[in-house]
């Protein structure tokens, strides 16, 4: 296995990552529902985790690992608030009180 | 770097997609996909305090601020008729800058100003030196040596959510009675069933 | 490389192959719900396979590594499929149009003005 | 849970408590996390990347993410806009009553205190840098911003969701 490096493969792995970040912006522009955008939006944030978390073994600063779980958890915050108002309008409600909305 | 490069492709992308997107909407959310991809960036150049900030606030809480805004506000932008003297200013303007980032060292170059200033060296030595139990630098330089300057930034903060309480507030009561007009319509009600 | 290394590069090419499938399927699906499939592949098997194979690199490193990496993992293998399935619930509520058909409380003949909602 | 029959315009079916119910479990199973890394943030600011300002925005959007799923009255059962309002206000008293301890302290110590000048609050103060007296130092003040911003990031989530409130009777 000469020639095949962690590095290399680290630096490969990137590339798709951001390959396939590419893939869900264009998805996230061309829509055509706005469902469709959130979903590419919501895949965008986990490529983000893996971009951060391979990155921090690519510099070997695992310290980063921070940054990773931070947007794992504040991405789907963010998602689920997308989600709540697209489909009650706003985002006070408690989704029980009023059935049709 | 070449994957610093591809981020920069993304970043610029994401801005033009978000330039001619109609839908705020979707607009506040491809916002969500630029503070993570700055993030990232952020995180490339070993800014990880910065990149910490840009993750929690870009991607987390401007977004549900931004909807908390729409949900007030249109979905949808005003269709402007073309006018020539902002397109002219914008230009301009940009032009300006890009003429202004040319005199700017290049990226990472270790003989830029800011790494050859004294500052940077007296910092970066003297701190860990003069307060070992604190590994952060940014912590140690942001609370202790600018600690007026923090504080002035929480005051700003503070005053931020004072303005916000005089525009929109009313005590936060329950028993206000509710606004006709604090309830919009379900925007993509109309554009399902028309 | 190492036998580690060498399980771990399988890993991480393994599942950089499932994110590049799951992008390209975003683009293929013909609908939303399918291309919800496509999204969750990058979410569960592509991102599951590159912590898990990250994990195998932590050879060395502070305990706290991996750690952090199987939390990364947990909160990724939690919050992505709640939150596809949240879009899917409010998808079917407002409508958003099957490739078969559509869904049963939405009107047939809005063909059109289904797109750009 | 309303019973309402929906009207002729209303073709969306009624939702029931079980559509939500994986949402629900789930976020509640998140949500102490997120406040968990959130004062992990704050208190781990001095080691690793972090520090208040992160931490009040992780702690709010942790908050916020209960009151979106919950709704806004079960999360101003949990977080009284009062608190809130006082909370903005905590932190930056916090952070300028650190200075002004470091005044007095400073006084009463070295005959001269300097406003902010972490080193008279250690436990043996003396000439030069107190590590002790900067790391409580640093430790308060970022403590006092944390609170501020997350307060300050709650108090507009408040006034925004206040605004699209539906009409209920909670």
């Amino acid at each position: 296995m000469s020639g095949l490096s962690v590095e290399a493969v680290l630096t490969a792995v990137m590339i798709g990552v951001m390959g396939t970040m590419f893939l869900a912006l264009a998805r996230a522009a061309l829509g055509p529902t706005v469902f469709d955008r959130i979903l590419a939006a919501n895949m965008f944030g986990t490529k983000t985790v893996l971009l951060i978390a391979v990155a921090g073994f690519y510099t070997s600063r695992p310290e980063w690992l921070d940054l990773a779980i931070v947007y794992a958890l504040v991405n789907f915050a963010g998602t689920i608030a997308v989600a709540k108002y697209c489909r009650f309008g706003n985002l006070a409600h408690d989704g029980q009180r009023r059935a049709s909305r | 770097m070449p994957i610093e490069l591809i981020l920069f492709l993304l970043l610029f992308a994401t801005a033009v997609v978000i330039a001619r997107l109609k839908d705020l909407f979707a607009a506040a959310m491809l916002t969500g996909i630029f503070s993570l991809v700055s993030a990232g960036l952020f995180t490339l150049m070993d800014a990880v305090d910065v990149a910490f900030t840009e993750a929690a606030v870009g991607a987390g809480i401007s977004t549900i601020l931004m909807l908390g805004t729409l949900s007030m506000t249109a979905r949808n932008e005003d269709q402007q008729p073309f006018r020539w003297l902002p397109l002219l200013v914008v230009l301009i303007t940009g032009a300006v800058l890009i003429i202004g980032t040319l005199d700017m060292p290049a990226y990472g170059d270790f003989q830029a100003p800011a790494h050859q200033h004294e500052l940077y060296a007296g910092f970066i030595e003297t701190t860990r030196e003069e307060i070992e139990h604190i590994p952060n630098i940014v912590t140690v330089i942001l609370a202790s040596f600018r600690g007026y300057d923090t504080l002035g930034e929480t005051t700003v903060i503070f005053t931020a959510a004072i303005g916000v309480f005089l525009l929109l507030g009313h005590r936060m009561k329950h028993e206000q009675e509710p606004a006709p007009d604090a309830q919009p319509d379900d925007p993509s009600e109309a554009g399902n069933e028309s | 490389m190492t036998t580690l290394e060498l399980i771990a590069a399988a890993l991480l090419c393994l599942g950089t192959f499932f994110c590049l499938v799951g992008g390209i399927g975003l683009h293929r699906m013909p609908d939303f719900y399918t291309r919800t499939h496509a999204a969750s592949i990058t979410d569960t098997m592509g991102a599951g396979l590159v912590l898990v194979g990250l994990m195998f690199l932590c050879d060395g490193q502070h305990w706290t590594v991996p750690v952090k990496l199987g939390m990364v993992l947990v909160f990724v293998l939690l919050t992505s499929p709640t939150s596809g399935h949240a879009l899917v619930k409010a998808a079917a509520a407002e409508g958003v149009r099957w490739v078969t058909g559509t869904p049963p409380d939405s009107s047939p003949d809005a063909e059109g003005s289904k797109e750009e909602v | 849970m309303s019973d309402a029959p929906p009207s002729a315009k209303d073709r969306r079916p009624p939702m029931r408590m079980r559509e939500k119910l994986i949402l629900r479990v789930v976020s509640k199973a998140l949500i102490p996390f997120i406040l968990l890394f959130a004062l992990y943030v704050q208190f781990h600011g001095d080691f690793g990347p972090g520090g208040g300002f992160q931490a009040g925005v992780i702690f709010a959007a942790g908050l916020v993410l209960y009151g979106v799923i919950f709704g806004l009255s079960s999360l101003e059962h949990v977080v009284p806009p009062r608190t809130v309002e006082i909370g903005v206000a905590l932190g930056v008293l916090l952070y300028g009553g650190v200075g002004v301890a470091c005044l007095v302290l400073g006084a009463g110590q070295e005959g001269v205190g300097n406003f902010l000048d972490y080193n008279v609050l250690g436990s043996h103060g003396g000439e030069g840098v107190n590590a002790h007296g900067q790391h409580l130092g640093i430790l308060l003040v970022e403590l006092g911003v944390g609170i501020t911003v997350a307060s300050s990031m709650l108090a507009i989530f408040y006034m925004f969701a206040e605004r699209g409130r539906p009409e209920d009777d909670s």
